[in-house]
């Protein structure tokens, strides 16, 4: 790591360190909604100098999009403002955290130095992905072919956890669809929105698509494709009406799919299982096992894609339709 | 050749960057929430004209520039509206600018 | 050298900063921040650890042989996603407490809970 | 040429930073905000420049997209639940 790579890294982990204690010290949860908003665009930019893009583009789709939203509708069904009588007392929680801190900073002094080649991290499982992936599964991005591929169970069982919390805020908010149709006024109130939202949606679309199909070669792939799916959606929503959203993608289309999805990433594994292989082997779907490959990574991506977005959209939808009830 | 490119693109990287500094010390200096507002978004706009077009003279004609291009169409289109709607629901939920009330203020002076 | 160990320091402050969060602050939202500053910190230190020194994202191109260690990157990058959707139900959790106790201050929520088991003693 | 550029987006960055600290409406922080998030379009894209693999330009494409999205929230937010005085939110 050069000097000057360095030199920004640190810079920006300063920065997050001051917006932290920004967000600890404040009293409004507005400003700690805006200071959160910093706090993911930060952390991203940490992720790029890091090496980490996948996870910038995760954390880009989902810290400025889905993150943000969720947290301001919660807080509009809420209140906004924090009660100002304290009746914990801070000291202890300090004592406490200034301990654990100085054991965790005594334990990181025996640590092998940030960036250091010979670390044990990396001469391990590394190694091989780095080395065997471009011939082994034949793409060129190694966090997808490691996502899909090599640790395909993990991912499986994420985005079932995914799947999970979807029922879990179904049932505990639920879908209320409203039974008023909206009010259509000449002009529009706010027609510049409207237009630029209109101009937009499409290019989100279009540009989650490309996320999606291009995730082998590039940073990109189910999970990103599928939170910025979403956002299109979630844009919809808030420049028209939830009731024309809810016409667009009906929520009880939406939670099938969410369930496809899971059922296509868990078909294709008991798909390779029927033709021979172990489950999520993908090399025996087809002739040449580079093939195979390839068809399993775009399957599998698709159903990620699926689900994440299904499951993002109908959380949406549960938190405002919410909000209407209790304003 | 190489050096007039690399000589265009220094310029447009060090406007870009003046422009943004200056969009800076103007949200961080001005007293008022529309004044802050102007500055960022008059500043905005060029900054990421000069500095997308500086990289673009670096890269060449490729995917890279392609992307690069919509980048600059999305933010010149998203920024402006963006300025627009904040300034809009600023005003309508009461934020008053400073100067309409100073002009008050001055009308009743010379009308007393 | 003593930056070689600056980001891991960083992200025990986070994580530090996000646990008192957790205990000292009364409104529940407040809490969920705390959490995921907490979380985040994590990532960090994944990410941080994944990071090899000249080498560059591991997406395979022409002329480069050192990539950073790819495998940190997956398990956050899901970890992300997995991250939003369990704070998404956090955040309904905390809907349903306002909805049944008219508040999200951790002491009036005992508070009303002591009440209501006096009230099913007595 | 492109390390000073990247500093300097760095400053405004920090700059910006400081008005969100200090506020002091809503409007304010979420002028901050979206500076800031434009900023973080451009650093990630000189970025890319200055380690020599400018083919990640998709991140900055997806935050030029999406920062729109989220100011456009926050909007909707304050104008549907006002904060309680306008002048200053703390």
């Amino acid at each position: 790591m050069s000097a000057i790579n360095l030199l920004i890294d640190i810079v920006l982990l300063t920065m997050l360190v001051f917006t932290t204690i920004a967000i600890v010290r404040s009293r409004s949860l507005f400003a700690i909604v805006m200071l959160s908003g910093i706090y993911s665009l930060l952390s991203a930019n940490i992720f790029v100098v890091l090496d980490a893009v996948d996870v910038a583009f995760t954390e880009a789709a989902v810290g400025a999009g889905i993150s943000t939203v969720l947290m301001l509708a919660t807080i509009g069904i809420t209140g906004y403002e924090q009660k100002k009588r304290r009746s914990i007392s801070r000291i202890t929680p300090l004592i406490v955290v200034f301990i654990t801190g100085a054991v965790l900073v005594y334990g990181t002094l025996d640590m092998p130095a940030f960036t250091n080649p010979s670390n044990p991290v990396h001469e391990h499982v590394a190694p091989r992905f780095i080395e065997q992936s471009p011939t082994e599964v034949g793409i060129p991005n190694m966090v997808t072919s490691v996502l899909a591929s090599y640790r395909g169970y993990d991912t499986m069982g994420e985005v079932i956890v995914v799947f999970a919390a979807l029922i879990g805020v179904l049932s505990l908010l639920g879908i209320r669809e409203k039974k008023t149709d909206p009010v259509y006024t000449e002009p529009p109130p706010r027609p510049i929105l409207q237009v630029m939202a209109k101009f937009m949606i499409p290019f989100i679309i279009l540009f989650a698509l490309y996320v999606q199909f291009h995730g082998d070669f590039g940073p990109g792939g189910g999970f990103q494709a599928g939170v910025i799916f979403s956002v299109a959606i979630i844009l919809y929503t808030l420049t028209f009406s939830q009731q024309d959203a809810m016409d667009l993608v009906p929520p009880w289309v939406l939670k099938r799919l969410a369930a496809l999805g899971v059922l296509i990433y868990g078909g294709t594994g008991v798909v390779s299982l029927l033709k021979g292989g172990n489950f999520l082997d993908y090399n025996v779907l087809a002739h040449d096992p580079i093939h195979g490959q390839h068809y399993g990574i775009l399957i599998i991506e698709f159903g990620v894609g699926l689900t994440v977005a299904c499951v993002m959209i109908l959380i949406f939808f549960a938190f405002i339709s919410r909000g209407d009830k209790n304003p | 050749m190489n050096f007039i490119i690399d000589a265009l693109s220094w310029a447009c990287l060090m406007l870009g960057c003046f422009l943004g500094i200056s969009g800076a010390i103007g949200i961080f200096r001005f007293d008022e929430f529309y004044s802050r507002a102007h500055a960022a978004s008059v500043t905005d706009t060029l900054c990421v004209l000069f500095i997308i077009s500086g990289l673009v003279l670096q890269s060449g004609f490729n995917l890279v520039t392609v992307k690069m291009i919509f980048i600059v169409v999305l933010l010149w289109l998203t920024s402006p509206v963006a300025s627009h709607a904040l300034i809009r629901s600023a005003y309508q939920t009461g934020l008053k600018p400073k100067l309409a009330i100073t002009r008050k203020e001055s009308s009743k002076r010379t009308q007393s | 050298m003593i930056l070689d160990l600056y980001n891991y320091w960083v992200v025990i402050f986070l994580m530090m900063s996000g646990f008192y969060t957790l205990i000292a602050s009364n409104h529940l939202i407040k809490k969920i921040v705390g959490l995921n500053i907490f979380q985040s910190s994590v990532f960090m230190l994944y990410i941080s650890m994944g990071k090899v020194a000249g080498g560059t994202a591991p997406i395979a191109a022409e002329g480069i042989d050192t990539y950073s260690n790819p495998l940190p990157h997956v398990l956050i990058l899901t970890a992300i996603v997995v991250g939003i959707a369990t704070t998404s139900l956090a955040l309904a959790l905390v809907i349903r407490i306002k909805e049944s106790y008219d508040t999200v201050q951790e002491n009036e929520i005992l508070e009303l809970d002591r009440i209501s088991d006096e009230e099913t003693q007595a | 040429m492109f390390a000073v550029t990247c500093l300097a987006i760095l400053i405004v960055m920090g700059i910006a930073l400081a008005r969100a600290f200090i506020g002091p409406t809503v409007y304010d922080r979420i002028l901050a905000v979206n500076m800031f998030g434009t900023k973080t379009v451009l650093f990630i894209a000189v970025y890319g420049f200055l380690t020599e693999r400018p083919e990640f330009m998709d991140i900055a494409l997806v935050y030029a997209l999406i920062n729109f999205v989220g100011v456009i929230a926050v909007l909707k937010f304050v104008e549907r639940f006002p904060p309680p005085s306008a002048q200053s939110d703390e």
